[in-house]
């Protein structure tokens, strides 16, 4: 822990926070003008709280720049979906272009951040999202590898334990991977992770103490910079 | 060589058992259900459908995989909620299936239309997609070697064509359009309207007809 | 020479072809409905050539598909040129496009036939024609490497003879190539030739007989197909 | 980051001596001569030039090479007739040239802007271009090892932006803007005309403001 940060410090909630607060909360942390993918499910809430003035371009990899909200009524138009299949809009000053140049903007390193959901991340931000590796699994991978090797910050968002109390910030993930060193931070109900070469240190946490959150995951914890980083 | 067909029955003769066939749309946008229909119909077997999905409820390639047509599907995306026939093929070991990352898909669709041999992509690597792949470390990154993925035929849906068989398409469903035209062999296209040759704005056009084979209009 | 060709039923004319009269020839022997790009100073001839119900669509490798004749007066326009940096003009159906997607369609073997100037052809269709290899010359290639390996057919349209006589049919390029093998036909003001694996056949002769040919090229000429190939 | 500036020195303010610098244009066509005026004004040198061709006439890259800012060109054809300047340095031994085939020179900006990290092609197999490069036969064709080229920054010129930074271009001046756009950290690109957001057809883009950095309207 560094000198100028306590434990206490840390804890910016008394309580964990909801999928839709931790949504606010990426959402803010979004530098403005930033280009933006939203993976599927507990990702794609983020795009609720994004603030007009923070002129966030939302691409989705089936074609698009500049996606819009879900569509509704008569606003859906099977021709304008999303990577989930879900229809969307469109916002002035939106582009079109095929699978290749849409996921070349992902390959070639132009989104500045992603946001995905992730059964495990390891302390060096290794990433497994795509499969539990279940002998009985149909596998599908879709652009998650892409994502995660392509984009200049992979966000992850997640419950920080499974159903059965497990944490998924793990030293190595037992999962397929997905990438290897890709995620940058991780959103949980529990704390805020940022991860790299180094390991792992805590941003904030909430509704518990760094020694507690250090009793759940099994890896080691820094406290890591001052919040707001 | 050009033509303007009268029926997707048409569009779609001499497809042969055997065939790798490109099918253009992700989920239900842009994918060509009438030439799906019409490739049902017409009776070849033994493909290799390269698509991202595998087919969503009861329609289009989800029935041609139904049907046992398909040897072999070369995907991104498989399992989805309605992917019920390509689940049942693949759980009784009636279908083959080659996952690829969908950036790698696009790539290696785009890679054969452009004459490239294979490429290097930091996608996939140290995964078990990149398993039994050559890599090489380029500029400090693991890399994987992917291979063009070549085609006998591509069918795909755009909004129109003129008459030079250049291409618009709409919205995401204009998806694999434009790089499965480029890959295969053959190109049958189901478009919404034809117009003459003049009739689209030369800086607007995304499929040049060069790509285009066969063009039906579909009501 | 196959049994049912003579040397002199090769001869269908009884002087050497003209550049006009040549390029009257290979456009003439394009196929309806080809995609074609024409290199830059003799094969540009072709297009004066070409009638309209041969359906013919000339590309441009500097983005454009469906050009039309040279430009003239008012039709001048900056943005508007060929390869050749020469202003021309658009016909309808014609689209744009930038250069990596019109490198792709030379380079993904969809064009049908491209027609190049050549400093030699060798026996089996290699090609030189971007530099003499002379120690002060500046070299400049453009696209004439991604033409001669990309098309599907590669004609060549020169002179048989340099201006010293010597023939620009050789065994092996002096020169430095262009590209290995892909040359599949040469036309010149003294013969047409067919190139490949198998060698140099002679389809027609213009002013001389096969055996006055075989004098001046220093490979063995076979007669070739009937003349309509 | 997009910002819209008012003028091409505060465009190119920032470019630095020893840059890589992508310059669109094929010929004169496209070429952003306003951004190279500038470039020359702003005094960066030592500079690695990217552009098709070496310059033509008295003007643009020609007199950014005469007056020697252009430490080394990569190019696909620098011998022109009116290509005096570079013709003069070149053979004094004063600019390094890389002479690449046009089809690499475009798949190779391509493949950086894509995150492609190398690529086999057949284009210059067996000819001088490709000494000592790696090759390997694939599919029964020889082929050459191409990598990407990243710059620095790229100087582009199209017809209209939004206020997205999303462009369309005119005719055969396209040639390499999109392509430059995507490959360099920074890509500076003079317009004639500045429409707002939404003044574009979402169809009809051809290079996503995602690309784009700095746009300045040139009279």
């Amino acid at each position: 822990m560094s000198p100028q940060t306590t434990s206490q410090d840390l804890q910016t909630s008394d309580k964990p926070l909801g999928r839709d607060d931790l949504a606010r909360m990426v959402a803010k942390d979004i530098a403005a003008g930033s280009f933006v993918n939203l993976g599927i499910g507990q990702p794609t809430l983020v795009s609720n709280y994004l603030l007009p003035e923070q002129n966030i371009t939302l691409h989705t990899e089936n074609g698009m720049l500049g996606m819009g909200p879900e569509a509704v009524g008569d606003e859906i138009d099977g021709d304008l979906i999303n990577a989930g299949k879900i229809p969307v809009t469109e916002l002035p000053g939106a582009s079109y272009f095929h699978h290749a140049d849409s996921f070349a903007i992902m390959r070639g390193g132009h989104l500045d951040i992603c946001v995905l959901g992730a059964f495990q991340v390891s302390a060096t931000g290794d990433l497994a999202n795509w499969h539990t590796g279940a002998p009985d699994a149909i596998p599908a991978v879709g652009g998650a590898m892409d994502l995660a090797t392509g984009a200049k910050d992979v966000f992850v968002m997640m419950t920080l334990l499974t159903r059965d109390g497990a944490s998924k910030i793990v030293e190595a993930c037992t999962y397929p991977l997905t990438g290897i060193g890709c995620v940058t931070r991780v959103y949980t109900d529990k704390a805020v992770f940022l991860t790299g070469p180094d390991g792992v240190s805590v941003r904030e946490t909430f509704g518990c103490t760094l020694e507690e959150l250090q009793d759940l995951v099994p890896v080691p914890l820094k406290a890591g910079p001052a919040v707001g980083l | 060589m050009l033509n303007f067909v009268d029926s997707v029955g048409e569009a779609v003769a001499g497809i042969e058992d055997g065939s790798t066939v490109m099918i253009g749309g992700f989920g239900n946008a842009g994918q060509p259900f009438e030439l799906i229909d019409a490739l049902m119909d017409c009776g070849a077997t033994d493909l290799t459908v390269v698509n991202n999905n595998a087919g969503q409820g009861d329609q289009g390639l989800a029935l041609l995989i139904k049907e046992g047509r398909v040897k072999k599907m070369i995907c991104s995306f498989p399992r989805q909620s309605d992917s019920w026939h390509f689940d049942e093929k693949y759980k009784a070991g009636e279908i083959e299936l080659e996952l690829v990352p969908q950036g790698n898909l696009a790539e290696r669709i785009r890679a054969a239309g452009a004459g490239i041999g294979g490429f290097f992509t930091p996608t996939g690597y140290g995964t078990m997609l990149a398993e039994g792949k050559e890599t090489r470390i380029i500029d400090g990154r693991g890399q994987v070697f992917e291979t063009p993925i070549h085609a006998d035929v591509a069918l795909i849906k755009a909004l129109k064509a003129d008459g030079k068989g250049n291409l618009v398409y709409r919205k995401t469903a204009r998806n694999f359009g434009p790089i499965m035209a480029a890959a295969a062999k053959h190109t049958v296209v189901q478009v919404s309207e034809i117009v003459a040759a003049g009739g689209l704005d030369p800086e607007n056009i995304v499929t040049p007809g060069i790509y285009v084979n066969s063009i039906v209009k579909v009501a």
